[in-house]
């Protein structure tokens, strides 16, 4: 019975989960938003310190959420830490092409293989919004914007 | 396994073919019943049979169809009347789902008697559906909206419950199940209170339609709502039973063809009894699969449903008990065959995918009771709810599948 | 008969069931389509379907059937967006019937909207349904209700209606088709002279829907309704679209589960795009069945019904002309395929009684439109209403049933 | 075709119909009550002048309606004159039993024949409205109600 559940919870995304990277709200965030999945009542918040041009020198988060949704988010995290907001945008189309199932892979050069760990999600249509909760609330963050929903 | 001498559960489920598929190459233990349950052949007959052999829109027509179709439409009236033992047609009104049966009473009965800083009390409890419709109407007439609270065990709190009462409550919803938890409330004793208080009460019973038998007389509500979907029937069609004498003095809901006696652009009056409630083309074909679904129902007999679930909800209790990371939420002493819980460090939504792939249909969330939820601080459970078709296998299935979830993210 | 080359009516036939009966010996002439048309074999199998194979409640769940049944009921929100070439999904609304469909909008954008002496401006033409629920939220407000007159020929007046329009004007609801004697509304000079007055435009296309392609974006509208079961598919399901600007700035019509962001019983917010007006559990299956019924009337087409149905409609209009004592109500220029009349000294009820012992299925009464009955000055009429299943046949079997009727009062 | 039809149209009731009796609305009528059939908008008026002892002393009525209804209205006009109140609202329910087919006979002494006339409606339940609407008027006007219905 766990074979293609094996897909979706890869070891990395367990490992996120239970052990989520920049989960705290940095002193110096310049940029936040409230991420709310009306599916499941799951909600996080996502920090970020923008300096010139654009580039994201600190994303940090916090909340509850699944093992999907935790796990994206510290990915995400993760990856677009050092990257330009236009950067992390395209990122996050990307990544919900992906995993959409719109999109068979992704090109993220160096960050493709981290990105692609998430793929199995588009089995899983349900959980498509887990997946994508922490991005939209990132993207949000960037935008001004205070709320983020996945509806 | 033989679970009651006289009730053959095996025998039952093969009368819903649905019980039979396999998902994702095991057999479906379905317990996702509070959310919405599987239909027996009987009523999908009734549908085909509908559609193919007398369907015509009903009333004000002459031709034979339009006829057979009525008969059959206001023949299901009927026979739910009976069923919930109404005193007469005119208190069964046919809605859309629970959720329109609520709205029509919030929209018509409150618009007609809240007041400014007149009270609607509700509980902890509450499904969304029997929330917002209130807070709506509370909105539009200056009432409030205030909630008798939960005990920790998921208990209705009736001493405080009899504090709230007062000169200024004019109506009490109340549900009859928690579909979140399972409690049963004592709507006897709530609805008693409430009428020496001088308050109508609304009973919500989406979720005791399915599981006990539900009379009128004998309970004594101003209005009881169900939803026909969660008792074997399809979806798109709800129940209202309103008392007559506050039904006839209620303004209409919506306006349209069937609900009029006579219309002009001076002047419109309405119909009498429940065609004032009725407008337009009703779901007649989801009536008449709603009354097969309650015959149905009835050649099985809540005297045997009853145990038989209680019997399943004990062994699920039991059995889910014995995980160390479980958390059962919700142990009120009366409960119907739902059962929320949480595991330590896991969340409901890993929970419902992993087992999902051993057949296992749960729902995880927050089923629409948010309140609830937040009472005890979470943001979502894992719920399984019974049905009279389930069996031990459904629930050692379901064990299975949890003990699986501790082991995947152990 | 063969009334189309490439249109073959009696193949067609064959993929409705109940065109095969036989009532009071007689073979089945439906001529009743205007009140509810029958459904095809194909509408039949998606609601069996729905049922036994991938039956659960939508939304939120995360099994297998859940996310199935789902699949399937988005995915019919998809085939009608398509069908009525919607700007997005958002756009298409799921309801009961066009009857609530026209109350949601009269209750929320009117609320929203009208003040004391704002104007609403139906016709003559209209169904009650597009009446009534005008009436109550103009009581509501205190807005006025008035109606363009029709000429003597049942065509809506144009002139007089450009007169009536001013600043006062905040809502223009007007029938695409009248389902009582079939006229054809210029919808799109009424449309455009409506948006020139700053009033937003509902138009009813109940009989519109089966009849004619129906495409949003020629057509303009604010607001266009039809309803599930005249368009070949299930009862209890109806649809409203709405521009996506206009439905974002409405308040929510009913209140329930699926239509909220976040429950306290502080404060509720509500969710974005159709949810916020889809409260309570759906008409999930209706909605299956509604997506398989447009599939299936497009593997025909419009281009190819409107031509039969035109011709059909020849045919009846000339054959009952001849005779003697038949009085034909509502002659427009552009008329859909439903032709109203009297006879002589002979009550519509009785027609309609003595043409069913032939089994010919005509609706007979005031169709729900009494306003247009008094401005004919009956009562009732008797109507005969043909969609594309019909044949010429069908045609004859009325012909020779209207002559048995005066020959027996003769 | 036209068999059943026979037994409900019948030949009496197509000459009541077509010649009803006593439509008329008499001067000295001191009740009165509006009938009205929702389902077809049909709408007739009963006028009745009662004297000592609730003896309807005349009966009238005036109105459109079907074959079924103009005749059964005829009809009734005929059968209550020189009846006691009592007497009439027994014929009445006595009558509605019979057209509901809830029984298969009437027993109304010498009016018996002339009520069995419109026992052909039971096979008509749509038309049962129409047989009834007279009478419902009948009945309000004695009660002294304006408006009779059947819905
Ligand atoms: C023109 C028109 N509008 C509205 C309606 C109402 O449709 P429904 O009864 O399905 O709500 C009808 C049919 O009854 C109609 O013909
Ligand atoms: C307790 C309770 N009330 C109301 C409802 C609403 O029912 P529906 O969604 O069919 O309107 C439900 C189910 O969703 C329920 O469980």
């Amino acid at each position: 019975m766990f074979d293609d559940l094996r897909e979706l919870y890869q070891e990395v995304i367990l490992d996120h989960s239970k052990h989520p990277r920049n989960f705290r709200h940095p002193d110096d965030a310049n940029h936040e938003a409230h991420g709310y999945n009306p599916l499941c009542g799951d909600t996080l918040n996502v920090y970020l310190k923008m300096g010139h041009n654009g580039l994201i020198e600190d994303a940090a988060f916090e909340g509850k959420g699944c093992a999907i949704s935790l796990a994206s988010a510290s990915m995400m995290t993760e990856i677009i830490t050092g990257k330009t907001e236009t950067e992390a945008k395209v990122l996050f189309d990307g990544f919900q092409k992906l995993v959409k199932g719109e999109e068979a892979t992704i090109d993220a050069g160096d960050d493709t293989e981290r990105l692609m760990v998430l793929a199995g999600v588009k089995e899983f249509p349900m959980r498509v919004k887990c997946a994508t909760l922490a991005w939209h609330a990132m993207s949000s963050a960037m935008d001004g914007e205070e709320e983020a929903s996945t509806e | 396994m033989n679970d009651m001498t006289t009730f053959d559960v095996e025998k039952i489920r093969k009368d819903f073919p649905i019980l039979s598929r396999e998902i994702h190459g095991m057999p479906l233990a379905f317990l996702d019943n509070g959310a919405s349950a599987q239909k027996p052949k009987a009523v999908l007959d009734a549908i085909e049979k509908a559609y193919d052999h007398t369907y015509a829109n009903v009333h004000r027509g002459v031709h034979y169809l339009s006829q057979a179709s009525t008969e059959l439409y206001e023949g299901a009236r009927e026979t739910i009347r009976a069923h919930i033992n109404a005193a007469s047609l005119d208190e069964v009104i046919f809605t859309k789902n629970a959720t329109e049966s609520i709205n029509l009473v919030a929209d018509s009965y409150g618009r007609a008697n809240l007041k400014e800083g007149d009270e609607i009390l509700l509980s902890t409890l509450e499904h969304h559906s029997n929330i917002v419709p209130w807070q709506l109407i509370a909105e539009k007439t200056g009432a409030v909206v205030k909630a008798v609270p939960i005990d920790e065990h998921g208990e209705f709190m009736f001493d405080t419950y009899l504090e709230m009462l007062g000169p200024k409550t004019k109506i009490v919803a109340v549900t009859h199940i928690s579909n979140a938890i399972g409690t049963i409330t004592p709507i006897d004793e709530i609805i008693s209170a409430a009428h020496d208080a001088g308050a109508v009460v609304l009973i919500d019973g989406s979720q005791a339609a399915p599981h006990m038998q539900i009379d009128m007389q004998a309970i004594g509500a101003d209005f009881y709502v169900f939803t026909g979907h969660k008792v074997f029937g399809p979806t798109g069609i709800g129940i209202l039973y309103g008392k007559e004498e506050l039904l006839d003095k209620m303004p209409p809901y919506q306006g349209g063809g069937d609900m009029i006696r006579r219309v002009t652009f001076e002047k419109t009056t309405f119909a009498k009894g429940h065609s004032k409630f009725e407008a337009g083309t009703p779901p007649i074909v989801q009536a008449i699969g709603l009354g097969a679904a309650i015959d149905y129902v009835n050649t099985i007999g809540f005297d045997k449903i009853g145990p038989h679930e209680q019997s399943l909800l004990a062994y699920a209790t039991e059995q889910l008990g014995q995980i160390n990371s479980v958390r059962i939420i919700g142990q009120a002493k009366q409960k119907a065959s739902i059962i929320s819980f949480t595991m330590e460090g896991i969340h409901p939504h890993d929970i419902g995918t992993i087992v999902d792939r051993g057949g296992v249909a749960i729902r995880v969330g927050h089923h629409c009771a948010q309140p609830l939820m937040d009472h005890f601080d979470v943001a979502a459970t894992a719920r399984a709810s019974f049905a009279f078709y389930n069996n031990r296998a459904d629930v050692d299935a379901l064990v299975t599948a949890v003990r699986g979830v501790q082991e995947f993210f152990g």
